[in-house]
C-alpha cells in the first residue's frame, strides 16, 4: 500500500506492467533518460534499457506511426506525447490506421496500443500546452479514449488499456497530476473499460465530469450537500465508449442533470451525453440538461486560462439554474 | 576535412548518387550479371511472373470497364519492380507495399482475386491468407505515404527480438513529397533499421510530373537527408532492380541498416480507371515510354540469348490468359459479406454501447448492393 | 441564368471570385491541367494561369500551411483536399495556426483561407474516400464550417467563404455533385454565414439536415406529406457555428425534431444540435430526438457503403419513432 | 554522367557541404572577413546586440525565478544567430523565427518587454507594433516546426507579387525531424522560392542529443533531399554567420531561389526554465561549451584588434544592465486584459451564437490572476 498521486500512478502502472509484460515499450520524447517532462517514465530506462524505453526523434507523426508498427507486431506500445495540443500531427495515423487495421484486415492486423498525453489546463503552461483533445479521438470508432480523475483511476485504467487489444487513447489530467495522493496497492489488477463510475449516490442531481473537473465538481457537490442538495456525482472516465446505461440510470433517478467538462462547449462528451438523454432519458428529465464547459473559445494564454476553466462557482451557477427550473420538493 | 582556398571554407560532407542498369530497353545487357540472371529457369521464370501480372491487370479494367469491378489502379508498365521485389524477398521478411506492387503481393501468397475483391470493395480483402508469406505482410494504403512510417515500427520491433527478417516498405514519387515519408527516412538511421524503402518513380502523381514534385534532381538523394545510402535503378529492368534490392536486403540481413532504392519506371495507363491522362499528358511521352517496356526487353533478351521462342511464347500467353479468367470467375462467385460485418471486427469485442446499432442492422437486414 | 449541378455552381462560384478579386489563388493537387478529379476547378489554368492556380506537391500538410503562409499575405487562398479522408493531415495546420493567428496576434496577422473538400460517401470510391469530417474541425474555435446542400447553396456559401477574413472549412457533398440541376444566376451574390436555411416549412415535425443527406432527408418529407404529415425541413448548412436560433424557434413550433446525418452518431453535428435542444428547447419537446446517422463503424468499403448510410426508409424509421412517443393530434 | 567500371554503374549526382567559420573561438581570424567585418562600428554594435540579448535573458530567467514571469526559453550562447539574422534583413523581408531569435526579433521591433509579456501568458504580446519591420513578421510557434512551410506560402505570394523581399524561417535542430520541416525544403525549389532557411543547431532537442535526433552526419544536407544548397556555419561566430546569411539573402533577391543554412550553436541553459539539463547533461560538455562562447570571442576580437577597453566594457555591460531593467519594469507595469477579450480575437467579427458567452464572462467579471 503506497501513498501516491497521479503522475505517481501512472509511473507504477507502467513498471508494473513492463515487469509483467516483456512485449511491452514505452517510446515517446525524452521519456528515457529525462523521464519525461512530467517524471511520467523516470526509472523506467534504467530498468528496462534503451530496447523497450525509446527517446524518439521530435515528430508526432513519426511516434504514432512507430507505435502502430509496433503494435502490429505483438508488441505492446505505450506512446507518450509529451502535451495534448502536439497530439494534431498524430491524427492521421490513429484515425486512417490505428482505429482501422483490425476492421479494414477483418482482424488479421491489430493495433494494441496506447498514446498517453497529459490533457488541459491550469498550471500556467505556455501557449497550446493546455489544450482538451477528447473529442477529436472520441469521434473516430475503432479507438477508445480514456480520462482518469485520480490516482487508483490513472493506475487502473491505465493498466486495462495497455492489455485491452485494441488502440486507446489516454488522456491525463495535468493539473492534478500532483494535486492530491491516494492509497494505491500496486497490485497490478486493471479497472474495467467502458465503464462510468458513481463515486457518491445522490438522489437530486447527477452531476457528471471526468479528468481534471472531476475534482471541481467534486468540490460543488460537497458545497451543495450543505444545503442538503444530494448529488449523485459520476465519473465518466470512458468518453469513447460512453457509458450511457448507468447515466441515464442515474438521470432516470435525479431527473436532473449539469455536465462539467473544461474542452469548449461545442461537441465536446458534454454534448454527446446531452444528446443521448435526449434521446433515450427525456422523459426522465424535470429540467434541461445544463452543459457547464469551457467557451467556444481558443484556449487562452496561462493569464486568462482560469477565466476559460470552469470553476467551481461557474459548477455551482450551473447546478442552481437546474434547481431553479425543478425545485427540489 | 578538405580546406578549401576560400574564405574560413571547409568540406564536411560529400555525397554520390548512382544508377544501376543491367538491361537495357534494347534487351542489350550491360555488364556483367549476377548468378541468378544467368539462370535460365530464373529469367524466364521472371518473365512468366510480369506477363501473368500484366494479363490480371489488363481483365481488372476490363472487368472496371464493364462495371463488374470498382476503381482500379493498373499496374501497367511497373510489373518489373514488383516481381523484383517479391523474388528478393524471403518468406520471412515483411512488405509494407503501395498499390502497383501487385507482383510483390501475388509472389508473396496474395490471391489476385482478393486484390479484385478490395477494389470492388469488401475489406476481407486485406485479410490474407494463412500459411503464406503475405499473412505477415500489410495491405497497401490509399492515404499516401502514411504506411512508410510503419516500417519503422516494425523494424524495430524486428531488432529487439533481434530476429533476421527485413522489412520492404514502398510507394510511388509522389508519396516522397509528404512528411510521413520523411520522417521514416530521418529515423530510419537512427536506430539502423533493417529497412529497404523502395520508390517506383514513374514519373506522375496522377497529373502532376516529377519534375515539379520537388526541387531534388533524383529521388535516391532524398536518403541523404537521414544519412542513408541511396541509389537509383531502372525501375523497367527486372535484373537490375533484383539485383539492388536483393543487395539492399542482405545488407540489412547483416546489421547493415537502412537504404533507399528509386526505381526508374513510368506508369503506362491511366492513373486509375477513374482518370483520363489525355487531360495533362502528352501522347507521344505515353509512346516513347512503349519502348521502355520491361516486358519487351526481358523478351528480346531471352530470344536472343535463351533461345525463348514464338511457341514458347504464345504458350505462356495463353497461360497467362487463362490464369487470368480463373482470376476473374473466382472473383466473381464470392458471396457477399452480411451486413453486420460492419461492426463485427471493429474492436476485438464490441463494446456494449454498440450493440443495439448492429442488431438495428440485422433486423434492417442491411442493403447490400 | 445557367442551369447548374452542384460542381459547377462551384466552379462557377471560383471563377466569378477570381475574375473579381485578383488577390484570389486556388491549390492544391491536380487542379491545374487536370481540373481537379471531380473538375471543380476546370477552366481556371487557361484563364488565370500558373501564378493563380496552383499545382502543389503531394502532401496535404503542406497544402494547409501554404494557404496559411498565403493568406497571412492579404491573398486569398482557397486550397481543394481532393478527398475530406486527406484533410487528416491538415488538422494540425488547421486548428493550431488558422484558428489561431487573429486571436494569438490580437488581429494583427489573419487567414483569409477557404479549404474546400468532397466529403462523404455513396458513389461507390474507394477506400478512405468516402469519409465525414464535419465534427474533425466543427469542435474548433477560431474556424467556420459550412456544407451546402445545392448548387445555388455551393455557389452562394462559397463566395461568402472566400470573401470571409477567417478561415472556413467548406465540405461538399461528394454524391449530389452530379445528382441534380438549379437554375443559378451567375451574379457574384453570395448566402450569410452562420445561418441555417428553412426549405419547408411546417408544424408537425422539425427536420434537420446538411449536405448530401439534405436530398434524402427531403425524399423522407415528401413521403410523409401524402400521409398528411407536414415536415419543417431546415438545411443547418453552417455546422460551426450552428444556428441554433433558428432549430429552437421551429422546435418551438413543431414540438418534435429528427435529426439526419451521414457521419458517425457520436460526436456528431446532430449530437451537438440535440444538446442545444436538451439545454434550450427542453420544454419544448413532445417526444423525444431521434438522430438518424451513420452508426459507429468505420466508413465501409463500397459494398456495404449502403448500410452504413442512413436511407430514405431509415429516416422514415426515425421520424415514425418522433410521432409515436408524440402522435400527431 | 560519368561512368564507372562496375556493374552497369552511372553516377547521376554529387553533393558537398561545406563549412564557414571567420572568427575562431580563440578570437582569431580565419581567412579574409567582408567589409561590414572590418568596420569597427559594425563590430561593436553586433557585440552589444549580443550583450544587450545576453542582459535581458538573463533578467527573464531571475523574473521567472522569483515567481514574475511563467516558463521562459533561454537563448543563453545563441545569441550570435539571431543578430546576424536581425542585422541581415531588410526591413521589408519577413522573419518566422523560432523562440531563441530573440536578438533577431529585438532588432525588427519587437520590444523585449512583449517577450516577457508573452512568456507571462498574454496574448497582446505577440500583436507587434506598426512601424517597425516587425509588424509584418510572424511571432514564434510553440509547436516545432509548423511555422517553417508557412514561408512556402508567404515566398510564393512575394514571388506573386514580383515583391524583391525574402523570407527568413528558423527553427531548431530537432525541428528538422518532422514532416513540416521536410515538406518545406522539398517543395521550396519547386517555385524557387525567395527564402532562407536558418537552423540553429544547439546540439540538443530537450533531453535529445543531435546524433540521435537523425541519422543525418549534417543538418546542412537535409537541403539535398529539396535540391536547395545547405551549408553549415559557425553559429556562435556571428561574423560568418551574418556573411553567410547576407550571401543568401542576396541570391534569394536575386531570383536563385532557396537555400539553407545550418547554424553550429550550443544550448548553454536549460532547455526552459521548467527544464533541468542536469539530469540528461554532462556538465563538462556544458564547460566546454562555455570556451566557444558567441560574445566571450567577439570580445577578445574588440580588445585585441579595435582597441576595447575595460572601460569600455564596463560601461556597455552598465549600460545593458540598465536596459534589462528598464524592460523589466515597462513589463511589470503592464496592465491585465479584460477578461471578455478571449472572445474580441477570435473572429473578425464575433458570431451571434457565441454573445452569451461572452455575456456570461462580463458578467461574472472573469477572475483574472
Ligand atoms: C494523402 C493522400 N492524398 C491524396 C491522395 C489521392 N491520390 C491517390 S494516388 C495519388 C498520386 C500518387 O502518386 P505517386 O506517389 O507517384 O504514386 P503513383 O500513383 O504514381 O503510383 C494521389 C494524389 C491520396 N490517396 N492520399
Ligand atoms: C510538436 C511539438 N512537440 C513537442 C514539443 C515540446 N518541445 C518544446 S521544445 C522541444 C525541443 C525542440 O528542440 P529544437 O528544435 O532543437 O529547438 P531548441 O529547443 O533546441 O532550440 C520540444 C520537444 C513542442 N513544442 N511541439
Ligand atoms: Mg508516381
Ligand atoms: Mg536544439
Amino acid at each position: 500500500m503506497a501513498t501516491v498521486n497521479i503522475i505517481e500512478a501512472i509511473n507504477l502502472a507502467l513498471r508494473s506492467e513492463m515487469r509483467r509484460d516483456a512485449n511491452m515499450v514505452v517510446l515517446g520524447e525524452d521519456i528515457g533518460r529525462n523521464g519525461g517532462v512530467f517524471r511520467a517514465t523516470v526509472g523506467l530506462l534504467d530498468e528496462f534499457g534503451e530496447g523497450r524505453v525509446i527517446d524518439t526523434p521530435l515528430a508526432e507523426n513519426l511516434i504514432s506511426a512507430m507505435a502502430i508498427g509496433l503494435s502490429t507486431q505483438g508488441v505492446r506500445a505505450v506512446a507518450e506525447i509529451q502535451f495534448s495540443g502536439f497530439m494534431y500531427p498524430c491524427v492521421d495515423q490513429i484515425v486512417n490506421h490505428a482505429a482501422r487495421y483490425r476492421n479494414r484486415t477483418r482482424g488479421r492486423i491489430t493495433c494494441p496500443l496506447v498514446i498517453r498525453a497529459p490533457n488541459g489546463g491550469g498550471i500556467h503552461a505556455p501557449e497550446h500546452h493546455s489544450e482538451s483533445l477528447e473529442t477529436t479521438f472520441a469521434q473516430m470508432p475503432g479507438l477508445r479514449v480514456l480520462s482518469p480523475s485520480n490516482p487508483a483511476r490513472a493506475y487502473g485504467l491505465l493498466l486495462a488499456a495497455i492489455r485491452d487489444p485494441d488502440p486507446v487513447i489516454f488522456l491525463e489530467p495535468t493539473r492534478c497530476y500532483r494535486l492530491f495522493k491516494q492509497e494505491l496497492e500496486d497490485d497490478g489488477e486493471a479497472l474495467p473499460l467502458d465503464t462510468a463510475f458513481v463515486d457518491r449516490e445522490g438522489d437530486h442531481i447527477t452531476l457528471l465530469s471526468w479528468g481534471a473537473m472531476m475534482h471541481d465538481t467534486r468540490l460543488a457537490a460537497d458545497a451543495l450537500e450543505e444545503e442538503g442538495i444530494r448529488c449523485e456525482l459520476i465519473d465518466v472516465a470512458s468518453l469513447k465508449p460512453i457509458d450511457m446505461d448507468s447515466i441515464l440510470a442515474s438521470v432516470a433517478k435525479t431527473g436532473r442533470c449539469v455536465i462539467v467538462q473544461e474542452a469548449a462547449q461545442s461537441y465536446g462528451p458534454a454534448s454527446e451525453i446531452a444528446a443521448g438523454l435526449a434521446e433515450h432519458g427525456l422523459m426522465s428529465l424535470f429540467a434541461p440538461v445544463v452543459r457547464v464547459s469551457g467557451y467556444d473559445t481558443i484556449m487562452p494564454l496561462a493569464r486568462q486560462e482560469r477565466v476559460y476553466i470552469p470553476d467551481v462557482s461557474r459548477i455551482i451557477r450551473g447546478i442552481r439554474r437546474v434547481l431553479e427550473q425543478a425545485p427540489i420538493a | 576535412m578538405k580546406k578549401s582556398r576560400q574564405a574560413g571554407k571547409t568540406q564536411v560532407a560529400s555525397f554520390e548518387v548512382h544508377h544501376c542498369g543491367l538491361l537495357d530497353a534494347q534487351g542489350q545487357a550491360l555488364a556483367d550479371w549476377p548468378d541468378f540472371a544467368k539462370d535460365h529457369e530464373q529469367l524466364q521464370k521472371m518473365y512468366r511472373v510480369m506477363c501473368e501480372t500484366r494479363a490480371i491487370d489488363k481483365k481488372a479494367v476490363a472487368l472496371q470497364r464493364t462495371g463488374k469491378l470498382g476503381t482500379y489502379a493498373s499496374c501497367l508498365g511497373q510489373e518489373a519492380v514488383g516481381t523484383a521485389i517479391g523474388l528478393a524477398m524471403r518468406e520471412e521478411d515483411i512488405l509494407i507495399p503501395a498499390y502497383r506492387d501487385y507482383a510483390a503481393q501475388f509472389l508473396r501468397g496474395v490471391p489476385p482475386e482478393s486484390t479484385l475483391l478490395y477494389w470492388a470493395g469488401d475489406e476481407r480483402s486485406m485479410n490474407f491468407p494463412e500459411g503464406t508469406p503475405s499473412h505477415h505482410d500489410f495491405p497497401f494504403s490509399v492515404p499516401i505515404a502514411t504506411h512508410i512510417p510503419h516500417a519503422i515500427g516494425v523494424a524495430y520491433a524486428i531488432k529487439l527480438r533481434s530476429e533476421s527478417k527485413v522489412v520492404v516498405a514502398t510507394c510511388g514519387d509522389g508519396a516522397t513529397s509528404k512528411g510521413d515519408f520523411y520522417e521514416a527516412i530521418s529515423s530510419a538511421k537512427v536506430w539502423n533499421l533493417p529497412i529497404v524503402f523502395v520508390v517506383s518513380n514513374n514519373q506522375w502523381a496522377i497529373s502532376m510530373p516529377r519534375e515539379r514534385q520537388t526541387g531534388a534532381q533524383t529521388i535516391a538523394q532524398k536518403s541523404i537527408a537521414g544519412g542513408l545510402p541511396g541509389e537509383q535503378v531502372d525501375g523497367n529492368d527486372v535484373i537490375a532492380t533484383r539485383y539492388v534490392v536483393e543487395r539492399a536486403l542482405a545488407a540489412a540481413r547483416d546489421g547493415e541498416g537502412p537504404r533507399l532504392i528509386e526505381a526508374l519506371t513510368y506508369r503506362l495507363h491511366d492513373h486509375t480507371t477513374a482518370d483520363d491522362a489525355r487531360r495533362y499528358r502528352d501522347e507521344e511521352e505515353v509512346k516513347a515510354a512503349w519502348s521502355r517496356c520491361p516486358i519487351k526487353r526481358l523478351r528480346t533478351w531471352l530470344e536472343s540469348d535463351n533461345g525463348w521462342t514464338d511457341a514458347d511464347e504464345t504458350e505462356m500467353q495463353a497461360a497467362c490468359d487463362q490464369k487470368a479468367e480463373a482470376v476473374a470467375e473466382a472473383y466473381l462467385k464470392i458471396e457477399p459479406e452480411p451486413p453486420q460485418a460492419i461492426f463485427d471486427s471493429l474492436y476485438a469485442v464490441l463494446p456494449s454501447a454498440l450493440q443495439n446499432q448492429r442488431e438495428e442492422v440485422m433486423q434492417a437486414g442491411g442493403t447490400n448492393d
